[in-house]
């Protein structure tokens, strides 16, 4: 997988590049954003605005990251029209803390 | 109608293909962005799930998937020659599963599997899954409103 | 390396189908537009060309198409099981013939159709025709500059 | 087939309103065109810049309607990339006149 990264404050943005997140890079997904957390990033905004297609894997790996959270939270902006129905469809858009862009979750969780 | 093929290999890699290709075929046909995206979510949960269940991550075997497109439907068939869907997962996606009603503030509970029969259940007019123990058909319909002929 | 086959009926309508998903196949493994028209387009001149030269437009036969990227080169083969191409043909598609070689001023003599192959031989790095007298196969080739692996 | 059609003066614009142009509709598109050659029209502006793709039996469509005139003129415009291809590849930009846009081929033709 690809990934853009940009660090503001305690807030570390990773915008995923990859166009699709299924079951051939979940558990590469996963293991990435674990990673940020071990290495004390507080938060982690995850861009998904140029992904446009996420399956049920690449759902279930957002949530094993979000279940193995010890402190710290993971956020997520830019979900475009299939991966924002996926949210609807599995319920999961009440479960995780979802920002229109990155800008908004920046300014949202600084404050 | 129309009525195309596709046949991979039970790569992981190429389901991407048929996923794409899924959903240029429904973009064609002129049909809505919702149907197109749960139409390719189907597929992809479908083949992902005959690579890693019915073939166990094996490599070099056929998964083909049959896409027909009438002014009134959508229906998909995807055919593994791996294991069969054991009938208790066979009943989950017929009637549908519990997976999906998690409360979502108790965070230790939520689904990180399991959740694939689900969204084919509630994404799908019809599903259903036919085996004869060597050739499994899972085969879904979705109903569109009527379309404008496309060529 | 990332292979995808698309089998369709002997039916004109379906051959846009086939175009779609090798078009939109090509730009998901990040090939430049060049090569994603040229492959789309001598694939839709490959599958015109079986139902309507092999299969006289008669339906309910099949044209199978086999699209493989790897990191170099794009590979084509449409397989049809009907009347196979005079030798003639294959000579012009492999050598290249001189229907494209017209006056530009002289439009009386401008040709109206007879350009297929001469497209794929223009467009393909290599081309060839094989057949058996019964599986009759197109298969081109084109090179590409090596591409970033996509998922 | 579906095409939008605007008069200007003796100019016919014919907006080619599918995204395909190939065998299965090339000949439609031909006695379409040679219909309004009938009808008097004296320039035929085929806009086609809502088509993505054209394969030899519509470049061939074209080329007979061309050969077909008694008088008037195929004019043609809008050709995006594929489509602007093909006509390279055929070294069929030599033989029709090909504007921009409808706009420059009416102000160029009314002039
Ligand atoms: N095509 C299949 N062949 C065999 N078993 C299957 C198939 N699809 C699903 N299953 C079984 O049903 C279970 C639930 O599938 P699914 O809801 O897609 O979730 P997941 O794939 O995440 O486990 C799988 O874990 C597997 O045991
Ligand atoms: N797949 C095929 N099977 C049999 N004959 C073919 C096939 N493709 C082409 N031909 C023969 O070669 C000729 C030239 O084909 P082509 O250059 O594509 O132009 P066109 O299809 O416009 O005639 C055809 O008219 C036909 O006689």
């Amino acid at each position: 997988m690809q990934f853009n990264e940009t660090t503001v404050g305690n807030i570390l943005v990773t915008r995923v590049l990859d166009k699709r997140i299924a079951e051939a890079v979940s558990s590469e997904l996963k293991t990435t954003l674990v990673g940020h957390f071990q290495n004390q990033h507080g938060v982690v905004v995850l861009d998904l605005s140029e992904v446009s297609f996420i399956d049920s894997s690449g759902l279930g790996a957002l949530v094993a990251v979000l279940k193995s959270l010890q402190g710290g939270d993971l956020v997520l902006c830019g979900l475009g029209g299939a991966v924002a129905n996926m949210f609807k469809l599995t319920r999961m858009d009440k479960v995780f803390r979802i920002f229109q862009t990155a800008d908004e979750a920046i300014s949202t969780l600084s404050a | 109608m129309s009525t195309i093929r596709f046949t991979i290999g039970s790569d992981l890699k190429d389901a991407a293909l048929v996923g794409q290709s899924v959903h240029a075929v429904c973009r064609h046909m002129g049909l809505s962005d919702d149907v197109i995206y749960g139409v390719e979510l189907c597929v992809v949960e479908g083949v992902t799930n005959a690579i890693k269940h019915a073939y166990k991550f094996g490599t070099g075997h056929e998964v083909s998937i049959t896409l027909s497109v009438t002014s009134g439907q959508v229906e998909v068939e995807i055919v593994d020659y791996g294991l069969p869907m054991p009938e208790d997962r066979v009943n989950a996606l017929r009637q549908g599963s519990t997976v999906l009603d998690f409360d979502e503030n108790d965070r230790a509970n939520l689904p990180e599997g399991g959740m694939g029969l689900q969204i084919m259940h509630l994404t799908m007019d019809q599903v259903d899954y036919l085996t004869d123990g060597v050739v499994n058909r899972l085969h879904m319909v979705k109903h569109i409103t009527p379309q404008p002929e496309t060529t």
